[in-house]
Order: structure tokens, then C-alpha cells, then sequence
């Protein structure tokens, strides 16, 4: 039966999220952003709300009862509305947690599960990107070849979150042309982590460059075993994750740019009494809103079994163009002030920016 | 919980529908289109009978709460909790005959949107008496007369009147409406009717605002013009005349009594009812969009075409993308229609919610059947294809029951808090 | 030296046909749509403009000094402001007449441009597009073998403007796979000229499906003749012309509509005093100037003997864009009015879609 | 004649500005962006001459006119009827430094806005006064002070206040300006000068605001605030406190007489000057969305991608269709631009035409920048390149001199013939 109201469960969650976002988060993010870095004590702070525990069955430790990816999409727009650089540094545990969850094997999720449902900030990740533009994760330039009981792997990545610090990393490579998930443990001979990036936006987030130089892993190590893992199932999981940050992102710019245009005079009334600024409002509103549902349904599907892959890809078109309008909007509505950094809506706009120049930088 | 699963009920009747739309429809789509004035009276008395049953069954209904009131019992509750699904099945239906062709859709008899104010605000003994008649013998119409020629969007300004002449009993209408969807049907055609807006007071602005309900065939009523249109050239727009038009005392729906100035409690009454149009005019439209965005993509693949979702981006083609675009478009638009109307069939206020989906559904079906035609170039142009048809027959949506922009309008003083005079 | 200004004589000849328009095809046009037809008298009246011999050099009795595709541009415009379908009647004539020009022998040009110098209107025309989507204008279906001393062609067309009445035609087909033209008689046999179509616009515009069974045609008859013709060059002229009379419909549709948003009221005031309007009406402004710019430029670029390929190209895809968005802008300010046919309009919107939907069926 | 080509004289010195932006801006851009308070002392340096000799030709023609006056002759027509190119090549060099970096460019010093100021309404005294120092010496900035925090695009509404002081027959200043470009350099780090907008009687509104010139060190005048930017972040942008700060009289530029309330004439004449400026903020833009075009094209070239001109829409790929939307806006903001920087050579009014490209620079410099950043993905997003950077620095240009919307307000006005009070 067709419904857009979350169950009690998901909005006790949600409220909790929103208070961490709005209490925790917002407080602190524009600091960070100039400081460029997320103190581990923050990010603790934030493991502690459970999320990515909460979608990791109790078999293993978690507590999902029925792990549901609606549940996911629903934070993950909250945490990137607080802010974007924070959010994926708490998610980017699941970036190995959900692939292991979702293709690994039993051994798999016996040995690396439980340690996503431990009361310590688990520092973990995922190697997708690669430096080169035109990125097709379905045809990457690094290798693994598999050498007697061991797979050995090369290439050059990019943007890999927390890589410095990370004990776990999923490593993508292709095995004869096809993408396959390695997990690799930090410190590994020929695994080196570069230097820290620097990026237009979400300044907070360390990423980094990692390079993989005759890195060898046992053969155990290949994600899901012999039969491999699916790209195009954790590719949908990615979309809809990202799409619902890009949403939260639109949102908290469109919430500013309103509170703004209400207050803010000129010529004797609210700027927000001129068309011209309140269609650009009421367009916000009308995309977030359609961009959210979208993202909802394609996670809907997910929990449903069904086949979410187009769905997911167009929720994440329309919302990396969403995102961008809103972003650049609220700039627009805030006019000179909109330019200068004491305001934090040119921040959302370079961070709304990011989310149509790459994909695969979060899972739920 | 967030659920996007129709029941199967109205999948089952969604099929039904769409194989109407399919074999009835269709074939005769072009045809009506380019035969202005004709109707289709097959297809009007092929769903007479299912509109006879519906209406029958509504009126029941009605009867029923009626007694129990009159029993000084309260109307029986609901017995079970699930909220209603009429609106539901109705969006789809109306989806599903626009997909078949929107201008036909315009031309089933029954109540529509004049009906619609009956059942919202009548009597029982008006119920009885105007609705009655779509539960028997021939195909009746009834239509809405809201515009004028002086004013499109604002309602507030009518200036038709309803003067109460006392010796008789009977309010006289004075005025001129325009953009009377089905008017010939009702007024005409038919022994329908047309629920007419008029000032029985035009000091007291909306407040004086009350709407009246005409009989087909009333002296000092008559159709004056009957449109040439861009579009849905199958169903009827008239100009109506009322000059001295009398009609009994009892043909006032609502509250006779004019608010003093400043309450328009009366007239918000009335916009509700745009609350409850609203999204099925963006159903509407997504029927429309639909139907595009189906020939389109049958076209493509016929001619080798494949569209390939999950690349890179950069890996699209530039048709892929356009189509892409379209259906992202018709998924935002249709998702946010499916939002307003659960809202109505939940009973809760969706005033935002529905033109938001109007607004986006316009802009959407536009856009798609724009953006068809060029994809498809010469052919997509010609009218051997069905898909320059849709693109005219598009464009009504963005501008009737509120053009895009009006609607717009309202999701900003919504958003913002806004009264009419601090966003004008 | 950069400018502007069109020369007095071009402003002279602009102004002829401004009133013309103005004078002649406005008080009309809308019956000629309506009834599907333009009269021989009235093509006539404007064949007396003398538009197509403006283009063709004294040697070959025409009255063009220097032929200049700017004046070409500068017409185009004005006629298709009074009507899409009478300005692409009036030159249709200049579809043969042009490339003979450009790319015929010396034998061609002086056996043909003087016919379209002559007092009386000559009917003639190209065949270049083909029932299929994605068409594409170097990929031709129809086809040309040479057979002795012969060329025999095969294959179907469409959208050929004044087929039925034209005394020549020029046949656009693949020989040996690339685009060639060949100047084929009105009645030779093999020639069947088919039904008169039916377009969502430009109704008034006589165009015809076209077959071509074993066609034949003397060996003499391929524009150019052994050496052939250049497409893109005539492809350049043909979008040079196009995007100009997009242009013209453009402003036609956003001239009335801002006439109209000043003197309707609501509200109590024009609708043009608000700025979602007002906005609407300012973008048009702006867009129309730009593309005729791009226009200029392009047309500027072939007079100087420079490449105008790219630039003609980026002009009509801007030209097709804003006509659409202008005249779709046109009906929204109209609200329902826009919709009845009783107002110019809804007649713009579906001339204007027609620019993006085919390419080479004008040239100047 | 409608010409495109570009006079020989300004094609050469293009040149050689591109030389000098390639070889001097572009490789510290990076690097004034990462820190953030830090001037390109080297580039000013090398330009301080250039600027130098501009200024003396400038101020030598001024007092050649001023002298043809005070000998009670008509100021020497100019002899050829060949329009004036000074804007033209003004743009061009705009448009070439703005392509090395937008922010360093705007720290070149000289009058700039401030100058420019002077030049159109300064009597021959203020000119010898104030633009002499960009003749001789160490490097000199000027800056205009406009904006307040009360009112961005509100400049009617300006609350700075210029008193007569009879007795010592000064200007006393008081209020505070924000958003001064260049507002550090002018007033504090050399001996520049800020022409500040201030009401001699704030009852008169826009009839009662003048500017006057306030040289670096007055008393009275501060430097309150250096602004952190999303971009341009080699240029500085300020907040100035001013409190009872007094200027000579005769630092009042134009007409001190304030005309009656509702005669705006004096205020019209300030606003011209962005009739001028418009143009040249465009330009700006357009240097950048060259840059952008440019750099994204060698990026794709160097990956095989080739951008094909003049296929049928439906063959191109979607990456293709990018290139050229960006170039073909592009293309249509550069010619507005030249349009409307010919019109000023030509001395021909130019508001609409004005405001036009610099709506259209402003918007099409966005969408080309932001496309770019999306195209090159990973690679754009980071700062390893300096397509983000010019995302950053473009965003200035919709908003600085009228934000996109005030400009399209101006043009829709115009187009209308509407009033201030007709469309607000």
C-alpha cells in the first residue's frame, strides 16, 4: 500500500540523527572544514549513534532485526545535511562493512563483521577511484592476478577516505576485466598511502591517494570468494547512499537560503516578497522533495528484493543536478554574502558540487 | 512505512483501464484531433454505463450517511483503520485514459468537477436532486464555470453576480465565463449542468464568492463561443452567456450567508476543492508523459537503439541522456503526484503538496513531449505519429487549474508563510 | 573593426521586408494555416521582393553585387517573424538555386540561376530528408548509380516543400555513399512526387513525400558534376538560414507576448509588473539578441571566405533551443488564451519546435 | 557593416596580454588561492609601468582638453569619424588577464572603479589631485565603496551620511560600507584613495547621494574587516568603518546640490558608470569560461575525445553535447559583451544592452565552470587543477556589479519601459 511515512522506528532514528546533526554536527563542521580535519573524538561521538552497526544483522553481532537500506537512505540525508565531510567519514566503515555484508563470504562476514559492532570508531574503507578522468568503475586500470594462493595487485587510486588511518581497506581491481572487491589490511607490504588530498569541497574528509605495488593479499581475500561480488548491486547501494546526502545537502542549503530571504530587507520588505527569489525557493522545494522520493523508492526496491539499478541511476542523475541548482541557488539568494565564507552556504555549493564528479564515495 | 506498492486491487483495474485506453481510445485518437468538433460518442457510451455504476453507488452511499444522520446517529465510522484508496484508483484511471489520449479522457460523461462540488458541499436533497441523473438513461455531463474574460487566476475578482430576487425566490446570474471545459456537453448536449461561480456581494470580494448550480438548458444561459484549441481538441471549451439566468433559491451549494469582509473561510472552502483537482491534472499529465516516453523509447529500440542505465556518465550517448532526462523527469513528477494524492486519501492537508506535483507535472510532461518530437525529428513532427498530438495536447496541463507559474506561487507562499499580500 | 550596424542598403532591404511582413503576411497567415494553403498570387507578391535574385550575381542576371549571406540572415529573419511557412515558401526556390550557385558547373549556372531571376516566382526545391529517425543528411538511404550515361536514383523522401508544383528539384542521394545532388526535372519519370503531408506546424507550407524509382537523369545532371558538391558547405548555408528565421519566430512570439503582459491586468495591475513575468520576458530578451548575434557571426564568417562550419552549427543548436524555450515561454505568458488558436502564439510554439526537429529546408 | 574582426592593433596587444597572463598569473594562481591574504607582489610590480604609462596618457589628454576649455575653444573633434576602441581593448585585456586569474587580475593596480569615477565627472583639479599618483612612484590602488550591509542592490537606500562642516568647510563622513573591492590595497597598504557613496540628505533618497573621494590615512576611515571569499581570494575585499571623517569640500565629486525629491538626474548619472563597468565584468567572465573551455577541451584531446561539429544531435555523445552547450553559451555571453562594449566606443546609450551581457556572462560563466568540474570528475574536484578554482572565481561574477537577478530585473524594466515602481 502506497505510504511516504516512515515507521515509528525510523523516525525515533531519524530524530536522533537530526539531534546529532543540528546539536553535534553544525556546531563544529565549519571549523573543521577549515581546519581540514575531523578529531577522533568526533568521530567516535558519531559511532556511537550505531548507524552502520544498525545495518548488520544481529547474527553478527549488529542490531538490524531486517537490515533495510530505506533506514539508510533516511539518515545518510540527515548526517550530510549537518554536513557532507562528516557524514562520509562516519559511513566510510560501511564502504567495507555493507560489501562484505552484502557479497562476502560466511568466513568473510564471521571474521570482519563483528568488528563494525564494537564500541570503537572503526576505521575502514574502500579504494574505487582511480586518477584519470573519465573513471568507469566497470573497467579499472588496477590489476589483480592471482600468483599461486595469493592475489597480487597494482595500480593507482585516488580519494580513498581515512586510507592513513585505516586498518581495513576494500581494494577494487579488475581480475581478467571484470571488478572485483579485495580486502586488504592496512599496513600491507605494497600497500602505500599518499598524500592527503586536497579538493575543491568536504575539505574536513581525509582522503588520499593510495598507490598498490605488487600489494599480495591471500586468495581468501578476494571479496565473496570464487564467485566474486557484484559491482552493479553495491554501484545501486552507493547511488542511492549519495543521492540521499546530496539531497540532505540541498536541503540545508534551501532551509538557509528560506530563513534568509525572510529576514533579510531590501527595498522595504523581505527579499522573499519578490518572485524572482521565491520561485527560486519554491523550485527547491518542489526538486528536494521529488528528489527524495526518488531516492526512496530506489531503496525501497533494494529492501524489497526487487531490481533497483535503474532506479537508483536516475535518482542519482536527478539529484546530482538538484543538489547543484539548489546549492548554486542558495548562493544566488544570499547575493554578496552568499561569496563570503562566514556564510556557510558557498560551502554547500562546492560540496553539492562534487556529487555528479564522483560516484562510489559512500553505501548504505 | 515507506511503501511504493500499489495495492492489487488497483493494479487490477489500472490494467483493465489501460486496455480500454488501448482499444478504444487510441484507434481514434488522431481522428478527433483532427476533426475539432466531433465527439467520441462510442467510446461515450461504451463507459456511460461504468459511470452510471460508480455514480450509483456514490449517491448510495450518500443516502445511507443521510439516514444516519437523520436518525440523530452519528455516520457510521470506518471500520477498518486502512485509509481510503478512492483517490488512489481514481489518479490511475484518469493516468490510464490520458495515456489513451487526454482529450478523449475530458469527454466521460458523469459529474467531474462540477459533481465534484456537489458531493463536497450539497445537500442531500441536492445530491438527490443534480446527481441523480448520472445514474440513468442517456450520457449527461456537468462542468465548472470559474473564469472570466477579466481575470484568469484571480478568482478573487469575479464579477458574474447572483442577485436574490425576492418575490420569486430565485437568484439571477449576470455574467461571463470563459475556458468552460465540457460547457456544450452540460449545457447543451446533455440535460447536465454547470456549477457556476458568482458574487452575491462584490464589496465583500472572495468572501461574496459563492458557487450556484445551473440546469442544461435554463433561459438566459448560452454558449457563445466554443474554442479552437492548441490541444484535447476532442473535448469541448466554451464561452457561457448568463444574462438574466434564473435558477431556483435552492441551486446555491453552501452557505448562502456572505462573511463580513476579511474572513474568506468560504472561498478557502472553495480553493480546497483545486487541492483535490490538482493532482489529477498532474495524473493527467503523467499519462500523457507516459505514453511519450514509451513510443519514444519503442522507436529507439526498433531502430537499434539501446539505452544502457549504470554507465559512467561520460559514456552516454546524447540520446541516451535525453531519454534518461525524460524519465527522470516523469518519476519525479509522478512520485510527488502519488504523495499529494495519499495525502487526500488520508484526510490530511495537502495544499502544498499539490501544487507542488501540478507545478512539476506541467514543467514535466512539457519538457518530455518537447523534448520527444525532436528526438524523433521529422517523423516526430509529423502528424503521421501520435507524439506531436501529445505535445500539444501537453501543454493544457501547464496552464489550466493554475498555469505552472500560479502554482509555483502558491508552493512559495506555502514554504515561506507567506499571505497573498506579502508575496504577491 | 567590430560592428553591429548593418549597412544602409542592408537596413533599406530590412526594411522592405519588415513591412512586407508586417503589411502582407500578418493580416494573412493565420488563414493560409488555418486553410492549409498559401496562395500562387501571394507567393508571387513576395517573390517580387526579389529575395533569391538578391543572391544571385549580375552574370547570371540576378542583382547581387557581392552575395552576402549576412543580408541572407538579415531577411530570413523578418520574413519568418511574419510566418514560418510563407518566409520557408518564399525561399524555397533558393534551395535549388543556392547550391547550383555554389557548387554547379559553369553550364549549370548559366542554364538555371536566371529562371530564378525572372519576374514570374519559380517553383523549385531540394529533396534532402528521409522517413526515418535519426536521420542524417551524410548517411542518405536514396541513392544515385551511374549507368552509362545516365545516373538512376532510388529512394524515398519527405518534407519536400512545394514538390507538386516545383519545375525542378534537387535530389539529394548517396553515390558511392557519399551525399550527392542531382538537378532532376519536375515530371521526369521515375519522379513520383506522393501525398501532401501533415505537420504539427508550419500547415500552410505545401510539402510532399517524394519516390524515386529508376529515376534517370543525364550524367550532366550531378551538381557539380564530377568534382560534386560540398555538403558541409551547404549544410552551413542551410543552418545559417534556419537559425535566423528561428530567430524571427522568436521574437514574434516574445514581442507579442510582452505587449500582451503589459496591457492584460490581474490583480489590479499588468501582468508584466511581476517578476516571474517579468523574469520570462527578460531571459527571452536576452536570448533572442544572443542567438541572432551567433547568427551574424556565423553568416559573417562564409562572406569572409573563412570556415563557419562550428560556428553554425553552435548557432543553430543555440537558435533551436531558445526559439523552443521563447515561444513555449510566449503561451505560458498568454495563460489559457495561449492555448486557443485564436491568438498567434500556440501557432509559434509549434513552428518552433519544428527548428530542432529538422535541419536543411532553407538556404540563403 | 556587421564586422567581427578584431582591429590588427588589438589583436597584437591581446597577444601579449595572454603572454603576460600565461607567464605571470598562471603559475602562482594556485598559490594566491591556498593563501588567501597574500598579494602577487612580483605581477604588480611588473604591471605597475604599464599602468603607469596609461595613467600619464590619460591624465596628459584630460589636461590638453582642459586647457582647449580654458582657452574658450571647443575641445578638438575628434578627427576621424572612426569610433573610439579604448573599451574594446579594455575588454580584451580584461578578458585576457581574467583567462590567466580573475582574482590576481583584479590586483593590478591603478584607478580601476574609483579612477574611472573620477575620469567621468572629476573636474580637471580632482583629476591633477587624485589620478596623478598613478603616474609616479610605488604601485597606488583605488577602490569604490558602495555597498552597506542595510542594502546590497538597495543602493537608493545608502546610509552613510556626508555633513557640511561650514565652519572648516569639510565633509564629515559617517557609515559603514562593505564589499570593497581592492578596499585594503586603496586605503591602507599605499597611498590610493576610496570613492565612497554617501547621502547629504537622506530625506531626498536617491537625489541626495553623492561620492566622494577619501584618500588612504584619513582619519576617521578603517579598515574593519578583510573578508575570506569562496574565490577571487588574491584580491581583497573589505569592510570600512567610517566615523566622523573628514574630507576637504572640494573631494565631493560632480554637482553638491542636491535637486528636488523625485529629479534623480545626479543619481542616474552614478548609475551609468555601471553602464560602463557591466561590460567589463563580463569580460572577466568570459576569460574565465575561456580558460575553462579551453583546458577541458586539452584534457579530453589528450583522452582521445574528439569533439565532432556539425553530426546530426542524435549521433553526438553526451560528453560532446557538454563541449558545446559550454561553447555555445559562451559564444552568446561573449557577443552580448562585445555588443555592449562597442555601443560604449560608439558613445551610444547602452543600459539594456549593458545589463543583458553581464546577466548572461554571469550565468553562462556558472553553468560552463560548473559543467567542467562535473566533466573532468575526480580530476576536476580536486585542486590539483584549476577547474575548481575557476568554478570558485566565476561565482563572482553573478553576483558582484547587480547579482544575475538584479540584472535581469534592469532588462526586463527596460524591455517593458517599466519604472522602478511599475516592476519592483
Amino acid at each position: 500500500m502506497i505510504s511516504f511515512e516512515p515507521t515509528e522506528e525510523q523516525q525515533m532514528l531519524i530524530g536522533a540523527v537530526r539531534r546529532f546533526a543540528d546539536k553535534e554536527i553544525r556546531p563544529v563542521y565549519r571549523d573543521f572544514e577549515e581546519e581540514g580535519e575531523i578529531p577522533h573524538s568526533f568521530a567516535q561521538k558519531g559511532w556511537e549513534l550505531g548507524l552502520t552497526a544498525a545495518g548488520i544483522p544481529e547474527e553478527y553481532e549488529g542490531f538490524a532485526e531486517e537490515r533495510s537500506v530505506v533506514t539508510g537512505a533516511l539518515y545518510a540525508e540527515e548526517l550530510a545535511w549537518g554536513d557532507l565531510a562528516i557524514a562520509m567519514h562516519l559511513l566510510a566503515p560501511g564502504l567495507f562493512a555493507y560489501p562484505v555484508l552484502l557479497c562476502g563470504t560466511t568466513e568473510q562476514k564471521e571474521s570482519y563483521l563483528p568488528h563494525f559492532c564494537e564500541d570503537e570508531f572503526k576505521s575502514a574503507t574502500a579504494a574505487l577511484i582511480e586518477p584519470t578522468i573519465r573513471f568507469d568503475p566497470a573497467a579499472l586500470k588496477t590489476t589483480a592476478v592471482l600468483d599461486g594462493d595469493e592475489y597480487v595487485l597494482n595500480g593507482n587510486k585516488m580519494y580513498v577516505p581515512l586510507a592513513a588511518t585505516a586498518d581495513l581497506i576494500l581494494v577494487y581491481a579488475a581480475e581478467d576485466g571484470a571488478t572485483q572487491g579485495f580486502l586488504v589490511k592496512g599496513g600491507t607490504q605494497g600497500l602505500e598511502v599518499g598524500d592527503r588530498e586536497k579538493h575543491m569541497g568536504i575539505k574536513a574528509l581525509a582522503t588520499y591517494e593510495l598507490s598498490l605495488n605488487n600489494c599480495r593479499i591471500p586468495r581468501a581475500g578476494k571479496l565473496g570468494g570464487e564467485s566474486g561480488c557484484d559491482l552493479g548491486q553495491l554501484m545501486t547501494l552507493s547511488r542511492i547512499a549519495t543521492s540521499a546526502m546530496a539531497v540532505g545537502v540541498a536541503r540545508a542549503s534551501y532551509e538557509y537560503a528560506l530563513a534568509y530571504a525572510k529576514e533579510r530587507e531590501a527595498f522595504g520588505e523581505p527579499i522573499a516578497s519578490r518572485q524572482a527569489v521565491a520561485f527560486m525557493l519554491a523550485d527547491m522545494a518542489v526538486d528536494i522533495d521529488a528528489a527524495r522520493l526518488m531516492v526512496w523508492e530506489a531503496a525501497w526496491r533494494v529492501d524489497q528484493g526487487k531490481d533497483a539499478a535503474k532506479e537508483a541511476y536516475l535518482a542519482k542523475m536527478f539529484a546530482d543536478e538538484v543538489v547543484l541548482r539548489v546549492t548554486d541557488g542558495g548562493v544566488q539568494v544570499l547575493g554578496g554574502y552568499g561569496y563570503i565564507r562566514e556564510f556557510p552556504v558557498e560551502l554547500w555549493l562546492r560540496n553539492g558540487r562534487g556529487f555528479a564528479a564522483f560516484d562510489g564515495l559512500a553505501m548504505v | 512505512m515507506i511503501d511504493f506498492e500499489l495495492p492489487d486491487q488497483i493494479k487490477q483495474q489500472y490494467a483493465m483501464f489501460r486496455q480500454v485506453a488501448q482499444a478504444s481510445m487510441r484507434p481514434i485518437s488522431r481522428d478527433l484531433d483532427e476533426n475539432e468538433h466531433e465527439k467520441p460518442w462510442d467510446f461515450i457510451n461504451q463507459m456511460w454505463p461504468v459511470i452510471q455504476m460508480q455514480e450509483g453507488h456514490e449517491l448510495k452511499r450518500a443516502e445511507k450517511k443521510a439516514a444516519a444522520i437523520a436518525a440523530a446517529e452519528k455516520p457510521a465510522k470506518p471500520r477498518k483503520k486502512r485509509p481510503s484508496t478512492a483517490t488512489l484508483l481514481m489518479a490511475h484511471m484518469i493516468e490510464a485514459m490520458s495515456w489513451g489520449d487526454a482529450g478523449i479522457y475530458l469527454c466521460i460523461p458523469g459529474g467531474q468537477l462540477g459533481g465534484e462540488a456537489i458531493k463536497a458541499v450539497g445537500t442531500i436533497e441536492q445530491k438527490r436532486r443534480f446527481l441523480k441523473r448520472f445514474t440513468e438513461g442517456e450520457p449527461k455531463w456537468a462542468a465548472m464555470a470559474i473564469t472570466e474574460p477579466c481575470c484568469g487566476s484571480d478568482t478573487a475578482n469575479i464579477q458574474a453576480t447572483a442577485r436574490l430576487d425576492e418575490e420569486t425566490n430565485e437568484w439571477v446570474l449576470n455574467g461571463e465565463k470563459i475556458f468552460v471545459t465540457s460547457g456544450l456537453m452540460a449545457t447543451q448536449e446533455s440535460d447536465g449542468f454547470v456549477v457556476v461561480w458568482a458574487s452575491v456581494d462584490r464589496s465583500a470580494r472572495r468572501a461574496g464568492i459563492k458557487s450556484f448550480v445551473v440546469e442544461a438548458g435554463t433561459p438566459g444561459m448560452k454558449v457563445t463561443k466554443t474554442e479552437e484549441k492548441l490541444g484535447i481538441r476532442a473535448s469541448d471549451t466554451v464561452s457561457l452567456l448568463f444574462e438574466e439566468c434564473r435558477i431556483p433559491y435552492d441551486n446555491i451549494l453552501g452557505n448562502p450567508e456572505v462573511k463580513k469582509e476579511g474572513t474568506t473561510k468560504g472561498f478557502k472552502g472553495v480553493m480546497k476543492t483545486f487541492d483535490a483537482s490538482r493532482p489529477l491534472v498532474a495524473a493527467s499529465a503523467m499519462g500523457i508523459a507516459r505514453a511519450t516516453i514509451e513510443f519514444v523509447k519503442e522507436m529507439l529500440e526498433k531502430d537499434g537503439v539501446e539505452i544502457r542505465y549504470g554507465l559512467p556518465r561520460h559514456q552516454l550517448t546524447g540520446l541516451e541522456r535525453d531519454v534518461m532526462e525524460m524519465e527522470a523527469q516523469y518519476k519525479a513528477a509522478w512520485l510527488l503526484t502519488l504523495r499529494a494524492v495519499s495525502m487526500l486519501d488520508e484526510r490530511r492537508p495537502n495544499a502544498i503538496e499539490s501544487s507542488m506535483c501540478k507545478a512539476k507535472a506541467g514543467m514535466a510532461v512539457t519538457l518530455i513531449t518537447q523534448k520527444a518530437v525532436e528526438i524523433l525529428g521529422p517523423l516526430g513532427y509529423s502528424r503521421k505519429c501520435l507524439v506531436e498530438k501529445w505535445m500539444r495536447d501537453a501543454k493544457i496541463n501547464d496552464l489550466f487549474e493554475g498555469t505552472g507559474q500560479i502554482n509555483t506561487l502558491i508552493v512559495a507562499r506555502r514554504i515561506l508563510g507567506f499571505s497573498r499580500r506579502e508575496l504577491k
